[in-house]
């Protein structure tokens, strides 16, 4: 075993028992810090990826961001509510069910899939390369991005708002 | 480790993310879970750039990312103001609407 | 400025956006509707320059190309849109005076996303243009924020957006994983059928389709959405980002495919059944006039998905004139009910009680989007449905046409019964309904399309023919 | 030939007249049935016209034009007549004429009736005379359409008690209500429209002329395969029409609530309309399959016949009687199809045209009879004869045609559809064809004598005969009724020319 | 064999079918009795001239001439599939004559008779009078079956029509729809078998198929099964056993009519037929065995419900089918001539005795012969009458003896010994009950007296002299003819003697019966109790038919009627409302809990991923 294989199970271990932890723990808050550790080791997937760049993305925009949005909301109904929320799981079962039948069907794609190409080496610096293509080819997608993104902050900030 | 491993574990949180959406009776636990299955994406994406040796995969993940972002913020958006409304943000409430 | 042509109707609608933004932000006191107007006016300006507009090559590398496929499809949202708007100029609730910014600029971003994505050519452009033109109307479904049934209806549309759109991204990861390029063209090139991960990837990005355009089972938000949500933008949901699903469905699955497209005649067939035969059903027994007009819609785009069965360039043309039918059709139902709505507080289909002889050419114009809808002759509707059998039947897919013409005998049971509302049971009370100008040109602007294009449907499937073949 | 667009006129003279009365005759009734007098009168007056000037000796289809629609699908408007369709619009023409008289008395919303009328009638005339599959299938659905309203708005309820296995169904479905009536009769023939539908896309997909044109389809020799389901197709869906059985049960209930201009046109000229299609479209271009499957069309003919006559038997409501006696000459009109033979097959032709005439005049006599007495229920009426001898004599008359007398039309029609059928493949038919003549002796009779002779009923008083423009449809019934029926060279001479190739294409030498 | 002109026949045809149109088309000359009355006895006096005109100028016929005319009726791709003409033989002329003649006779007669009717209505009867003539004497110029069947419905028609002259009568409204459902029920078979035989010989022309039939053209196989259908219309019209029981039903109508239709013309349609068509009929002898068999048991029956019958008209209905059943016995003895001998004197003193009866019938105002009597002292009111009963019964020199005699002889000949025996009580019977009527009605003492000197209109008393003379005309010539040697031969000597001794014990019996009370009528009906009970009740054949209309058929249809809307439109209405409710336990999926629809999309996508996979493979 490499490793680069140990890593792998190492986090993939984590990975998976933490998204496990999000959707199984009974507390909102509990499930948000694991959440957190999900999406850490995620970007510590990207690392073993050779993706860097990718890494730091993960941690600042969705280990931060999306966790302190979170956060926030969480504390923002706690405290409109006055309690701390537990929250409890619908048909397990069923969801189990299905979340496998789903999961078996992609798995019956993937065993068929031709999937023996190596691993090719490392060319060049991936980021200069996406930043190049970021304000090349990708820069009215970027725009774009970001009319989204303003949008969404528009919205959002509409719902939030409190009429007066 | 092979393609087919990372592959595996994509598929692997993206069904858990699944089994998030579909179980959990909180709005907010629900996001997570939808969370969780956009991460999977990702985790396929790079994957897939990181051994075909092509940049699509990583602007691809970066603007998921940025796209995710911009779901989840409306998303809590509304579970705030559906919990103004309703004063619940159990899911399982939400059945004005039926038929 | 020539390499600016193919973005110029995206650049218009861009300026509109930051016109309403300025004024948004420089308006002061309650009444904001002449924003409204603004970007009524300015629908209006761009879909005058969409006539205008002729096909040019790709640009951004391939990303975005500006064929007749998309021209055609921009002209269809701009006039949705424009239509739309017109309708909703008449709207008087306090939160559409107050916050007609936010409002507009939601429906044009909405928009914008459309015209992208009927240009867009490249998988992460396509994702991007999928989700701008989502996200906002999650929000817009909700834009009533006091109103119970509007947020979770928001909720409902935007959980099972979301997750739709998971499932396609996932998908879209496997398409880009087995084809190792994002670009579109280059995809149909590189791709062999019976790949897994491609045939996976596809699927999966089929699921986000399917949401869209609200195929079963992904329709469930329709009718909550529908039911709750405001009634003019209600009508524009029911048709703009619907044509945007289908447009883009042809892009993914159709554009260079070639005989490879035949692969999913099944799969289209099979949710065109299963759409049709549950859209049908469950219209049946509703008693609100929205509810009713949303399962209604779920019919409608099993019988397009009819037409994507076909997978020939002549279905998909087919397609793209159903789709102009159901704009006006659609909208133009949606538009009475409002109508109605406003005058008789209610959208249960006994609001439509002796309504011919109340308002006899409202009670008409209803009738007409009826019968659109359900592909009788001499409107629009009808040629709709033929031309889809016609492809479907070209296909060989005689099964899938002789249910689709039986469930439309479903279909005419319920609009049926609206029409006896309006013409067999007396009216309740004797007063004619009174109909807001710009609502009633909005509507009448339906009544035209319905009734030309049921005359006259050549010219637009034509154009329609002319733009379809070359996916092929 | 004629330069002028003579079958267009025809055609389309009613729809102008629907719409002139929508916008110019907002509240003149008057006016509105002058202006459906003027423009059926054009119609008739233009049939009867073709009708005389068509050249017996030359044949095949005349007054032909053509106007394409859109050339690349090949859909054309493509109208002629041959002798066939030619005795369907002076049918049409007669019917719709009277049908006018006969609604004179239309109290409510009779500007909308009479558009609704017009357009409908407009539909029947184009199915008749399209050539173009594709123009036949759009007048087929503007002659089924306008029905919905019209029953719904104009149609009268009755009472059907839920009863037996099913009753709970009824009970759920609404049966007896006028608005069900309407809703089953246009849904159901809407879904007959589907099968033919998806036929004659089969046909021009499989010809590959890319065409709808009749006459190039009729020139393609389709695979037996095809044309087997295709005419399994065109029978189910124009059967429906013709109200073959088990799927005629949208006609009596939809004859009994309509209003009797509208039970006029339906019985008397659009169930002709599915027979003719059957005809036209199923033996004309599928004439393998026509010859495979006529023990089926046949079968369920003489089901038809012996059932369709038991049950009018069974009725008490006078519409229903009616109703019912249309499904069981229905019966006929497709048996006589079914011989294949030449006999047989003009027979059929007339007898659509015979009981055209015939059933026309009885719905305008019931609803004259209802009108006068407000009755329907046959066995509380009794004795009007002595109050009404016109409409007396006319039922009576158009009694005997029903049952077959000779001198009226029925008798031709009926005696061939039995030569036709005793020179077929399977000459038993003949039994139930000659029983169901008896059968409908007796009920047809019985109700007579009930309704007119015998003692006067004492439910009823202040009845009084028809009257004015009423009198019209009756004696043009009548009279057609009876110099078909003395003369029927008239209409077999023309009907024979059309229907000798048919045959000769089915029953190859 | 000899033809007459077919323009006069035309002619002939033509005059009473334009004064039907006129009378049924003018309605002021409809409304008025005088004008309708003039119109169509004036149509038919000319009618009668014709008609003997055309027999006068009759010609020889030249061998394998066809005495038809015909035209184009019902035009067909190779020659017309069937024709128009007329046939000018001598049957034709000679019914021609019968025909024309008896209908002017009854038609002054009811002018007279129907008096007291409202003048309104008697257009409609005149009307009907002339479209009867005009029936039947196109059923009797007929060159073809199929036109025959026509003018056959037609009469059938008129006889309804008239039966049910007095509609406001019940039971005459119900007569009138029983003989023509009776009728029609024989004549499904008639049509049936010609349309058989048409497909076997592909005419309907007599010319043709007789000659068909005399090169042995025809299929041996169909043919016993053709010409039975065929006979089946003549059972039918001419109320052979079993369908007889119309006829003394439709006495309903008024008493002219009786004479005209229901006695003297067209109940004798069905043995016209079975002469006309007589060379199809020598094809299947099994058939024609058939035919004396059940002509001879008609006879006697009928003449055993005569003898109960208290209805003078009945009692006449009964003697007609009696007699019908003679003449129908002689063509399936092969004697047809003797048949149709007999059909020309019996249409004559056959309508005598209806007209007579009609007269006793005026000054009583009752039917029932027990309520008259005491006319002994008005001979002009009797006499023909009489004679006409003496004609039935069979004593010369009135004709009714010759043509009686002759078909008894031909029935003996032929070998068929019980049907002769029949025939024999038959006449013996009718003689009797023929007398009974006599006795009682015209000579019986007190009940009647009052009406004695009741007016009776010189036009009826004067029609049935002239029938009465014509009738002893004929008989005269017959017995000149007779004794000049015209003797039928090979029919045993006795028989006349025979057949007039069978008259004679008639007469004897009912003299000593109801006029001499040597035997009391009441014994004989207890001792022949089980005899008279069921003759009384028609042997209970009408109560057949009754109870198979109201059970098998009112009662099949009520099944039928119930099994359409229940069943069969139940089986509709159970699947639109299983479309409904589909519609409905769908619309339950949607339960409106926001994870409800996440599972669609989940379960959707997996379908899909299936499905794919199906396909991939």
């Amino acid at each position: 075993m490499t490793a680069e294989a140990v890593a792998f199970v190492g986090v993939a271990v984590v990975l998976l028992g933490s998204s496990l932890a999000v959707v199984l723990t009974p507390n909102l808050f509990h499930s948000i810090l694991y959440l957190a550790v999900a999406l850490v080791a995620t970007g510590v997937v990207f690392l073993l990826l050779d993706a860097p760049f990718l890494f730091g993305v993960q941690l600042l925009l969705y280990a931060g961001g999306v966790v302190t949005i979170v956060v926030f909301a969480i504390m923002l109904t706690e405290r409109l509510v006055g309690r701390t929320i537990r929250q409890a799981s619908r048909y397990l079962i069923n969801g189990a069910l299905l979340s496998v039948a789903v999961f078996a069907g992609v798995a019956g794609f993937l065993v068929q899939a031709p999937l023996a190409g190596a691993r090719p080496g490392v060319s060049g610096d991936l980021t200069l390369a996406v930043g190049r293509a970021l304000v090349g080819a990708f820069a009215v997608p970027l725009e774009l991005l970001g009319v989204l993104l303003v949008i969404a902050l528009l919205g959002a900030l509409y719902f939030a708002r409190s009429e007066p | 480790m092979p393609l087919g491993a990372y592959l595996t574990l994509a598929a692997l949180v993206f069904a858990i993310g699944l089994f998030g959406v579909l179980t959990r009776r909180n709005a907010v636990g629900i996001l997570l879970g939808i969370e969780l299955m956009l991460n999977a994406v990702n985790i396929n994406l790079v994957a897939f750039a990181r051994f075909s040796g092509d940049l699509g995969g990583i602007l691809f993940t970066l603007f998921t990312i940025a796209i995710t972002v911009a779901e989840v913020a409306v998303g809590l958006a509304i579970v705030i103001v559906i919990f103004r409304v309703r004063r619940t943000v159990e899911a399982d409430h939400l059945d004005l609407l039926r038929g | 400025m020539s390499g600016l042509a193919p973005f110029a109707l995206e650049a218009g609608i861009g300026v509109v956006l930051l016109l309403v933004f300025g004024a948004g932000l420089l308006a002061r006191g309650e009444d904001r509707r002449f924003v409204a107007w603004l970007a009524t006016t300015g629908v209006l300006a761009v879909g005058v320059l969409a006539m205008l507009a002729r096909p040019a090559g790709p640009a951004l590398g391939g990303m975005f190309v500006q064929d007749g496929l998309a021209i055609f499809a921009k002209r269809l949202f701009l006039a949705a849109t424009f239509i739309g708007l017109l309708a909703g100029l008449s709207l008087t609730d306090r939160v559409f005076v107050r916050r007609a910014g936010e409002y507009h600029l939601l429906i044009l971003t909405s928009l914008l996303g459309m015209m992208v994505l009927a240009s867009a050519r490249d998988l992460i452009l396509l994702f991007l243009a999928f989700e701008l033109m989502s996200i906002p109307l999650y929000v817009l479904a909700g834009f009533l924020k006091r109103d119970a049934a509007a947020v979770e209806a928001s909720l409902k549309f935007f959980l099972v957006g979301s997750v739709s759109s998971a499932v396609m991204a996932y998908g879209l990861s496997f398409v880009y994983g087995a084809t190792r390029t994002t670009d579109l063209a280059r995809i149909a090139a590189v791709a062999t059928a019976g790949d897994p991960l491609l045939t996976l990837g596809l699927v999966a990005t089929l699921v986000g389709f399917a949401f869209k355009i609200a195929a079963f089972p992904f329709h469930m938000w329709v009718p909550d959405t529908y039911e709750a949500a405001s009634t003019p933008f209600v009508a524009w949901l029911s048709v703009a980002p619907k044509a945007a699903g289908f447009v883009a469905l042809f892009r993914v699955y159709f554009e260079g495919a070639g005989d490879r497209a035949a692969t999913w005649v099944p799969v289209a067939a099979f949710l065109a059944t299963v759409t049709m035969l549950a859209g049908n059903l469950m219209a049946l027994p509703q008693q609100n006039t929205k509810r009713l007009l949303a399962y209604s819609g779920i019919a409608q785009i099993g019988y397009m998905l009819v037409g994507v069965a076909a997978a020939s360039a002549s279905g998909t043309a087919m397609v793209l004139f159903y789709l102009v039918a159901y704009v006006f059709g659609n909208m133009g139902a949606f538009l009475v009910v409002e109508a109605l709505a406003r005058s008789e507080g209610s959208e249960a289909t006994t609001a439509f009680r002796g309504l011919a002889q109340r308002s006899p050419l409202l009670a008409l114009a209803m009738l007409l989007f009826l019968l659109s809808l359900g592909g009788i002759p001499f409107v629009a509707g009808f040629w709709a449905k033929l031309y889809v059998f016609w492809a479907a039947t070209e296909r060989g897919l005689y099964w899938l046409v002789l249910l689709g013409a039986l469930l439309t005998v479903v279909a005419l049971f319920y609009y049926l019964l609206v029409a006896k509302r309006m013409y067999i049971e007396p009216p309740d009370r004797p007063t004619r309904v009174p109909v807001a100008p710009t609502l009633a040109l909005s509507v009448a602007l339906c009544v035209l399309g319905v009734v030309i294009l049921g005359l006259y449907p050549k010219a637009v499937v034509m154009a329609a023919m002319r733009v379809a073949s070359p996916l092929f | 030939m004629i330069p002028f667009p003579v079958l267009s006129v025809i055609t389309w003279a009613p729809f102008v007249g629907a719409v002139l009365i929508m916008f110019l005759a907002r509240h003149s009734p008057l006016a509105v049935r002058l202006i459906a007098l003027l423009t059926t009168s054009i119609s008739t007056v233009l049939s009867v016209f073709i009708f005389v000037v068509y050249d017996r000796e030359a044949a095949g289809f005349q007054f032909y034009e053509k106007l394409p629609l859109v050339p690349p699908l090949g859909i054309s408007y493509e109208v002629a007549v041959d002798g066939m369709s030619l005795l369907m619009v002076l049918l049409t023409s007669v019917i719709i004429f009277a049908g006018v008289f006969a609604s004179w008395t239309v109290k409510s919303r009779s500007q909308e009736f009479y558009a609704l009328l017009l357009a409908l009638v407009t539909g029947v005339y184009g199915v008749f005379v399209s050539l173009d599959l594709f123009v036949f299938f759009l007048f087929y659905e503007l002659a089924v359409l306008p029905m919905y309203l019209l029953i719904g708005i104009w149609g009268s309820s009755g009472e059907v008690r839920p009863r037996g296995i099913f009753g709970w169904a009824f009970r759920e479905t609404g049966v007896g209500t006028k608005e069900y009536a309407a809703m089953k009769l246009t849904l159901y023939l809407l879904f007959g429209s589907a099968f033919i539908l998806v036929g004659i896309f089969a046909l021009y997909v499989t010809a590959g002329t890319g065409s709808f044109s009749f006459l190039e389809l009729e020139a393609t020799t389709f695979d037996p395969r095809v044309q087997f389901w295709v005419f399994l197709a065109f029978y189910v869906g124009f059967g429906i029409l013709a109200g073959i059985w088990p799927l005629h049960t949208w006609s009596p209930d939809g004859h009994a609530s309509a209003p009797t201009a509208v039970s006029m046109l339906h019985a008397g000229v659009l169930m002709k309309l599915g027979a003719y299609g059957v005809v036209r479209l199923g033996m004309g271009l599928l004439p393998d399959a026509a010859v495979e499957l006529a023990w089926l069309v046949g079968g369920i003919a003489c089901i038809n016949v012996v059932y369709g006559a038991l049950s009018a038997m069974a009725q008490t409501d006078l519409k229903y009687v009616i109703a019912y006696s249309s499904v069981s000459h229905m019966g006929l009109v497709m048996l006589g199809a079914a011989t294949l033979t030449e006999a047989g097959l003009n027979g059929s032709v007339f007898q659509m045209f015979a009981h055209g005439v015939m059933t026309g005049l009885f719905f305008a006599l019931v609803g004259l009879v209802y009108e006068k007495a407000h009755s329907r229920a046959i066995f509380t009426m009794g004795g009007f004869g002595r109050a009404m001898p016109g409409i007396a004599t006319a039922f009576t008359v158009g009694g005997l045609s029903s049952l077959g007398l000779p001198a009226t039309s029925g008798f031709v029609a009926e005696i061939l559809t039995f030569m036709g059928a005793w020179r077929s493949a399977h000459p038993w038919w003949l039994v139930p064809a000659v029983a169901g003549t008896f059968l409908t002796a007796v009920y047809v009779l019985r109700v007579t004598k009930q309704i007119f002779w015998g003692p006067p009923s004492p439910h009823f008083d202040h009845l009084e005969d028809a009257r004015g423009p009423e009198w019209l449809a009756l004696v043009l019934l009548t009279g057609v009724i009876v110099v078909f029926g003395l003369v029927p060279a008239l209409a077999i001479g023309p009907v024979d020319t059309a229907t000798v190739p048919i045959l000769t294409r089915m029953v190859k030498p | 064999m000899r033809v007459g002109s077919a323009a006069v026949a035309l002619v002939v045809l033509g005059l009473p079918f334009a004064s039907f149109l006129l009378l049924a088309l003018v309605r002021p000359l409809r409304r008025s009795a005088v004008a309708a009355a003039t119109v169509s006895i004036t149509v038919m006096v000319a009618a009668v001239v014709a008609a003997f005109w055309l027999s006068w100028r009759a010609r020889p016929l030249e061998l394998l001439q066809s005495p038809s005319t015909t035209w184009s009726w019902i035009p067909a791709d190779g020659g017309p599939m069937a024709t128009v003409g007329v046939m000018v033989d001598g049957k034709s002329m000679a019914m021609c004559m019968l025909v024309t003649f008896v209908s002017l006779m009854v038609q002054l007669y009811s002018w007279a008779y129907l008096h007291d009717e409202p003048r309104r209505s008697l257009g409609r009867y005149y009307a009907y009078h002339s479209l009867f003539a005009f029936s039947m004497l196109g059923l009797v110029l007929a060159p073809t079956f199929l036109q025959m069947f026509v003018f056959w419905e037609l009469v059938g028609l008129c006889s309804y029509l008239l039966i049910g002259y007095w509609y406001d009568r019940p039971s005459a409204a119900r007569a009138a729809v029983k003989a023509f459902w009776i009728t029609k029920l024989g004549d499904l078979g008639f049509v049936a078998g010609i349309v058989m035989l048409w497909a076997a010989a592909g005419t309907f022309d007599f010319w043709e198929l007789f000659r068909l039939a005399h090169t042995n053209g025809l299929p041996p196989a169909g043919m016993p099964l053709i010409m039975f259908l065929i006979y089946l219309g003549a059972v039918g019209k001419s109320a052979q056993f079993p369908l007889h029981i119309w006829l003394p039903d439709a006495m309903e109508g008024p008493t002219p009519v009786s004479a005209l239709i229901h006695a003297a013309t067209m109940v004798t349609a069905g043995v016209f037929l079975v002469n006309r068509a007589f060379p199809l009929f020598m094809l299947v002898p099994d058939v024609l065995t058939l035919i004396a068999w059940v002509g001879a048991f008609t006879a006697l029956l009928a003449a055993t419900m005569a003898c109960v019958e208290n209805d003078i008209k009945r009692v006449l209905a009964y003697s007609t089918v009696s007699q019908l059943g003679y003449m129908m016995a002689a063509a399936g003895a092969s004697a047809p001539d003797a048949g149709f001998a007999h059909l020309l004197t019996h249409g004559v003193f056959k309508a005598l005795l209806f007209l007579g009866a009609g007269i006793v019938i005026h000054v009583f105002h009752t039917n029932d012969v027990f309520r008259m009597g005491g006319l002994g002292g008005q001979p002009w009111l009797w006499v023909p009458f009489v004679l006409a009963t003496l004609a039935l019964a069979g004593v010369p020199p009135l004709p009714g003896f010759f043509t009686k005699e002759a078909i008894l002889g031909g029935v003996f000949e032929a070998h068929l010994t019980i049907p002769f025996v029949m025939l024999a009580v038959t006449a013996f019977l009718t003689a009797f009950y023929m007398f009974r009527v006599v006795f009682l009605a015209f000579f019986a003492r007190g009940l009647g007296d009052s009406h004695a000197h009741h007016h009776v209109p010189p036009l009826m008393s004067g029609v049935c002299w002239t029938l009465a003379a014509l009738s002893v005309a004929t008989g005269v010539n017959l017995a000149r003819q007779m004794l000049a040697g015209a003797h039928h031969e090979g029919a045993p000597a006795w028989l006349p003697a025979f057949s007039l001794g069978l008259a004679g014990a008639g007469i004897v019996l009912a003299w000593a019966m109801y006029r001499r009370g040597a035997i009391d009528p009441a014994r004989v009906a207890t001792v022949l109790a089980p005899l008279d009970w069921a003759a009384r009740r028609g042997y209970g054949i009408d109560a057949v038919f009754a109870g198979l209309y109201r059970g098998a058929l009112l009662g099949f249809s009520r099944v039928v009627g119930w099994v359409d809307r229940y069943v069969v439109d139940g089986l509709l209405n159970v699947f639109s409302a299983w479309t409904l409710r589909a519609g409905d336990r769908l619309r339950r999926l949607q339960t409106g809990l926001p994870q409800d629809y996440v599972y669609g999309v989940a379960l959707g996508a997996l379908i899909l991923f299936v499905l794919a996979q199906w396909r991939m493979k």
